[in-house]
């Protein structure tokens, strides 16, 4: 028993040590230089990636959670399978031929980028709300209808808070990809963190390198713990799990 | 249209060759990949501490973008002059794949039904034939949906390997890109696509020939 | 390479009884890199060599692979070398550019075999529009316009230009003008042309050999400081390589000897306008130039 | 109070799933339903809230007939508990149990006195238990929280669906005795369904039993004991009816029809009971050799003594 | 056949589950577990076959200690069927029957035989079941699986944790009868858990009752039922310990003591019975008015007129 904490101690002392010892001689070989050296450059990358981020996230949020919530009602239960079933095969198109795809449609820059992301985050988010809501047992609407919730009343009472964790969870993994997609963003003159990234990709320079790539693997791991702490406000206590299997 | 069906029939070696490049990554990182996550998955199940400490790194693994793991992974393999190319990318795709791996091996095997392990250990099965005879076999669905997950995943990532100069469809894309050729990129996107759903296919076939015929009945549900 | 990734498979031939001929060729990420290095692949492969292509790197990256030999060969810039890899003072001379470049690339274990006549220089293209209405004719005319409307014009260009000594750094120095950074738009390389062209930028970077500057009537602006250096394309081999099969030199010469400026951005045309395949561009230059059968 | 009027339910127009059914529950009564599973109990519950249309006949509430009440306002007025619970996971016990109140938009203050006073009624802490979540109960404690939020706003029906079919058989039987004290105290007219005869004997006012869809008989408990009907209610009702039906007399029955003896002061084997004993229980503990005759005592009174003999002549004559 | 010699079992350093327990299960005995909820039956059985380890004491099987076995060859050569049946789903039927045997290497035609007639055992046909697997079966039928399960390799020893907990009432008491007769058979000793004092008057040639890990009584059910130790096993086994103890005696055994009147010819209300008929059941009949004596039929024979008053005279006389 003490023994495996201890191998699991260890291995989190470890991770930790790397992690650090990363950072130091990341740090100490001058790799984050450019961020002090062009605040403003850094600064402009920053929001260009956190605009996209944002605007894609929500435009994609705000059309597929009423889109899964439509799918599942009964009328439209047939048009679900067939929406599901694209958004399964949407899901195997890569992102990055999303975003050149986009790009052959509407020209270069920041719209191409942004629809791209919005097309590619759509997906998780739908799936994981009609998962969600399939996956309320038929019984508690039978209790809610049998006392008088109107169908309005079970959506918003019932159906949305029992789902919520998995249309959360959707919206996470949609969020966290999304950063990731979004550094492709300058493969279309989008802009963003992924400028540095290319750039010290291209020129073998660890300098552009890390100053891209740490800040935007940070940002995705606050966006991730951001909307875990927000998670735990808005979901009811009753319907957290702890380990989910897909 | 004509336009796109031209250029892949006149292109068809080149395509064939990304293809294979393309293949080649994804499958060597997820065989890999499985060889790593299945038993550790399976060791998980034993030491819950060790199991929360590891998903959660998979789980941190898998939030950092693919583009700037490919980055950060430059620096450090350069000190064994293998920064660019085959290498970091089979690592890179390595590292993604743990996370659905790990996490379905665990979680399947965590959830077969107590009552049986109970059964099978009470009938004087050892921990490896517990394993082998029960434990796995009624796993298998979970576990091979966290494979397919991973390939599915490491195909589109594989496409951005291509930056790092690891080949794959994701050239096409990129030269179509460059050109602004809509018609490149679409027979980069359709290949890819295509890999995908094909390979999805396959390996759903093969998790049906792989799930025993008495629990089939749960994979429906 | 691809299939282990180690260097010794790359170039390791040795000990392979059936005395097959194996070579990893590079290349850059643009048109005239897939054209250049299909030529030299299919041309190897006439000549019963075993090859296997690399392509889609940047200059750093291929570069760096053929130094630690993750590629055997792959063609190069004469000014790419000099100035961004070894640091030297541009110098606009083809032929003393080729002799310092080979000069002091063979301390770095890299052979440069004889050069073609194609310079593909940086340039920088306007809107033939633009150009006219603005006056703006040499990068001289853009700096004292940049320098009275510092955030008129948008600049495109990608990643390698903008951090490159030889690039926008080294132009700005030394005509004397300031981008500010959310004028400049940064984008996978060869894409500005089209952007140049539908006015999503002002300016953009170009080479000079690409066929696009034609096909879409865009205007290079004259470069009247002499800035950049010449970029004189010539195979690069691994001192390792080359040792192994010393026959390349002479085997390859008459590629080289056969291009020019104006051919390559022909055959960079038939791909990007006319969109040919590279192979097929590639392959029928090889015929037509008696360097292979059809 | 609830009428059934020739009320038929068929699915998807070939399966019949009640057939031609008409009785009578009267004001404060629980009338079980009872058979073998399939025959169609839950159907013609859940058509009395219209969970189910009506393919035929009438349901009628109070003289209402359902099918001219707004559904919605019908059910709120009817308790409703289902069998597994069915609470809400997101919403905590006190929401859950306030569900109904809260779409009848009672205030702050009533919703809270009426919690506590439910809590109190099934004997679990109110502030104990306000915040928690139903699945940091155990199955017992849902099942309680489950019939008090179909009693939350005081409806005068209620229907339950096999509402302690989960449950172990100690706790199932605590709860069954929790809830008809319950019962006593508030004169619910209730449906509830169980496929288990001692629960419906225990249980119901009335007995309904079906059987694939048609309704078998209907009557109090001890009539069904004694004269079932038809031999798919004596095969269901078991051999041992008429112990069963003991347990639903008292002493006091036996005293009001027939003379007991003066107990016999010198037979040492003998017992006190007070007069409410069931018979049942004062038939075993005469086999039991607790005693060879019993003493009945009312308040302080002796009023006789009981043998095995007078409660066999009670069961043959007045019961069986 | 097996002993349990002051057996302590203690979890975490503070929870005692079991308390100094002492007992001798005779070779072929079905000795049944009895108590409520959590008081160390399953622990109990479990260490057994070392399923749990022993705190204190020492279990013997057959002269050995178990501490002192191979615990995989131990539990190969021990029985071990649990609620639920815990049958392998991705196994065949066949696989799963044979599960011990494949482990123990045995050769295919003793395989097959061997499963043959198991499955005759419990009255299913081998070749309709062979290939199908255990969510095509119901759950009487995977219930009688699992009990073939743990007798494949033909162990002496067999350990049932409730084994039909999981089953409804009816299909429950046809395998409990079921069960009794393939044990006429095999006579294997058997420790069987169970929580429903019926089973274990039904079930057990002993009866163990536990309360928070400690043996409270140890005895023959009709011991048990007639003498309760203490008051918590008089409350355990229930007010009708006596009616239930009359389910243990035939009309045989009575005959055996005392003796019955002839049949009054000219009583109309008079039923045939056959002599092992028990005694609840005659009880019941003569209750329910069906008759007023039981016309007792040995073979071809009538031997005599049964009352109730024959009945109580036994009771009282012979059982408590
Ligand atoms: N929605 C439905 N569609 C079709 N048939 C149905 C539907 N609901 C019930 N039935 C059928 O109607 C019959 C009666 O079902 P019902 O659920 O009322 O039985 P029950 O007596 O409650 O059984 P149980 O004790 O198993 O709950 C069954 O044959 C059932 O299959
Ligand atoms: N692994 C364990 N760790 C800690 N405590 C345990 C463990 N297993 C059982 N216990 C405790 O030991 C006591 C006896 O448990 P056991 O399972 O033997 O009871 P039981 O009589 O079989 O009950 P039931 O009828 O509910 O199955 C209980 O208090 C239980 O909580
Ligand atoms: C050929 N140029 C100099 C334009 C770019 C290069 O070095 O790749
Ligand atoms: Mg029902
Ligand atoms: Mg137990």
């Amino acid at each position: 028993m003490n023994r495996k904490k201890l191998l699991a101690t260890l291995l989190k002392a470890l991770l930790s040590i790397l992690t650090v010892l990363f950072f130091v001689w990341s740090y100490r070989s001058g790799y984050y230089q450019l961020i002090f050296d062009d605040p403003e450059g850094f600064w402009f990358l920053f929001q260009q990636h956190l605009k996209m981020v944002l605007l894609s996230s929500s435009l994609a949020i705000a059309l597929s959670v009423p889109l899964g919530i439509l799918v599942t009602r009964p009328k439209f239960k047939k048009v679900q399978w067939l929406i599901m079933n694209t958004a399964n095969l949407g899901q195997t198109i890569p992102s990055l031929a999303i975003l050149a795809l986009a790009m052959t449609w509407m020209g270069i820059g920041f719209k191409p980028a942004v629809f791209a992301l919005f097309l590619y985050s759509l997906l998780p988010i739908l799936r994981n709300t009609v998962a969600g809501i399939d996956s309320i047992k038929p019984e508690l609407l039978d209790a809610a209808r049998g006392m008088g919730y109107k169908p309005y009343q079970i959506l918003f009472k019932i159906e949305l808070p029992n789902a919520a964790f998995s249309i959360f969870a959707g919206i996470r993994t949609a969020v966290v990809l999304n950063i990731g997609t979004a550094a492709l963003a300058y493969l279309v003159g989008g802009g963003g963190l992924g400028d540095w990234i290319f750039t010290g990709i291209m020129m073998r320079d660890n300098i552009y390198l890390l100053s891209g790539a740490v800040p935007v693997t940070l940002l995705a791991l606050f966006a991730d713990l951001t909307l875990r702490i927000i998670e735990g406000f808005v979901i009811s206590k009753g319907v957290r799990q702890s380990v989910e299997a897909d | 249209m004509q336009e796109l069906w031209d250029y892949m029939i006149n292109n068809q070696t080149l395509i064939w060759t990304y293809t294979l490049e393309h293949m080649q990554l994804v499958g060597l990182s997820v065989v890999i990949a499985i060889a790593i996550g299945v038993p550790l998955g399976i060791y998980l199940t034993t030491n819950d501490y060790l199991a929360e400490t590891v998903l959660q790194m998979a789980n941190v693994i898998m939030t950092i973008p693919s583009i700037a793991l490919f980055g950060i992974m430059i620096p450090i393999l350069s000190l064994i002059d293998q920064g660019i190319g085959f290498v970091p990318a089979v690592i890179a795709l390595i590292l993604y794949s743990q996370l659905p791996i790990i996490r379905n091996t665990y979680v399947a095997i965590k959830n077969v039904d107590p009552h049986i392990k109970d059964a099978a250990k009470g009938m004087g099965m050892n921990t490896i034939q517990k394993l082998r005879k029960v434990e796995i076999p009624n796993a298998l669905p979970v576990i091979m949906a966290g494979v397919r997950q991973a390939v599915i995943m490491n195909i589109g990532i594989g496409a951005i390997a291509a930056f790092i100069g690891a080949g794959g469809l994701g050239v096409l894309i990129n030269q179509g890109i460059a050109r602004t050729n809509s018609t490149i990129v679409m027979a980069g996107a359709i290949a890819i696509s295509i890999m995908a759903i094909v390979v999805d296919m396959l390996l759903g076939l093969f998790q049906k020939k792989m799930t025993p015929k008495g629990l089939e009945e749960d994979l429906k549900s | 390479a691809c299939g282990g990734g180690g260097s010794e498979e790359s170039s390791g031939n040795e000990g392979s009884g059936d005395g097959e001929k194996k070579l990893v060729i590079g290349a850059k990420n643009f048109t005239e890199q897939f054209v250049l290095s299909k030529i030299l692949s299919i041309y190897l492969k006439e000549n019963g060599y075993e090859v296997e292509e690399k392509n889609n790197m940047a200059s750093q990256v291929v570069r760096t692979a053929l130094e630690n030999q993750q590629v055997d060969l792959y063609w190069e810039y004469t000014g790419t070398s000099l100035v961004t890899y070894n640091d030297q003072d541009p110098i606009a001379d083809a032929d003393q550019a080729y002799e310092a470049v080979k000069e002091i690339d063979k301390k770095n274990g890299i052979v440069w075999l004889n050069p073609a006549d194609v310079n593909n220089t940086y340039t920088l293209m306007m809107r033939q529009d633009d150009s006219d209405e603005l006056g703006i004719k040499t990068i001289s005319d853009l700096a004292e316009y940049m320098n009275e409307n510092p955030d008129e014009l948008l600049i495109g260009t990608n990643a390698e230009f903008a951090t490159r000594p030889d690039g926008i750094k080294g132009v700005q120095k030394t005509y004397g003008f300031e981008v500010p950074s959310s004028n400049l738009k940064k984008m996978d390389s060869g894409l500005f042309y089209q952007a140049l062209r539908d006015g999503q930028v002002d300016v953009a970077t170009g080479f000079m050999t690409d066929s696009r500057i034609k096909a879409f009537d865009l205007v290079t602006l004259e470069d009247d400081k002499n800035f950049f250096p010449a970029y004189h394309a010539a195979i690069t081999v691994h001192e390792d390589s080359l040792a192994k099969y010393p026959e390349l030199e002479e085997l390859l010469k008459p590629l080289a000897e056969n291009l020019d400026s104006e051919t390559m951005m022909d055959l960079n045309y038939r791909v990007d306008i006319d969109e040919e395949s590279e192979t097929d561009v590639a392959r029928s230059w090889l015929v037509e130039n008696g360097l292979i059968e059809e | 109070m609830i009428d059934f009027n020739h009320v038929t339910k068929v699915f998807n127009d070939d399966i019949k799933a009640v057939d031609d059914i008409s009785f009578h529950v009267p004001e404060g009564n629980i009338v079980v339903f009872l058979g073998p599973s399939g025959c169609g109990k839950t159907t013609t519950l859940r058509m009395v809230n219209r969970l189910e249309s009506i393919s035929e006949g009438t349901i009628s509430v109070n003289g209402n007939s359902v099918n001219e009440l707004n559904p919605i306002e019908l059910r709120r007025n009817i308790g409703y508990v289902i069998q597994h619970n069915g609470l809400f996971p997101n919403m905590t016990i006190e929401q859950n149990v306030m569900a109904v109140p809260d779409l009848l938009g009672w205030d702050r203050k009533k919703k809270k006195d009426r919690f506590n006073y439910l809590m109190d009624l099934v004997g679990l802490n109110p502030d104990q238990f306000r915040k928690r979540y139903p699945h940091e109960l155990s199955g017992g404690q849902q099942q309680r929280i489950g019939i008090i939020r179909a009693m939350a706003a005081d409806p005068p029906v209620m229907l339950m669906d096999e509402p302690f079919g989960a449950l172990d058989p100690i706790i199932r039987s605590h709860i069954q005795n929790e809830f008809l004290q319950i019962q006593e105290e508030v004169q619910k007219t209730i449906l509830f369904v169980s496929h288990d005869i001692d629960e419906a004997i225990k249980m119901g006012d009335k007995v309904a039993i079906f059987r694939e869809g048609q309704l078998m008989q209907y009557d109090a408990p001890d009539e069904i004991l004694a004269h079932p009907t038809n031999d798919f209610v004596r095969k269901f009702v078991g051999k041992d009816r008429a112990l069963k039906s003991l347990s639903l007399h008292h002493i006091q029955d036996l005293v009001n029809e027939q003379h007991l003896n003066q107990a016999d002061e010198t037979n040492k084997q003998q017992k006190t009971v007070p007069i409410h004993t069931n018979l049942k229980d004062a038939l075993s503990i005469l086999l039991n050799q607790e005693a060879e005759q019993l003493v009945v005592q009312s308040g302080d009174n002796q009023i006789g003594a009981l043998t095995i003999q007078d409660i066999e002549n009670y069961l043959h004559e007045k019961i069986m």
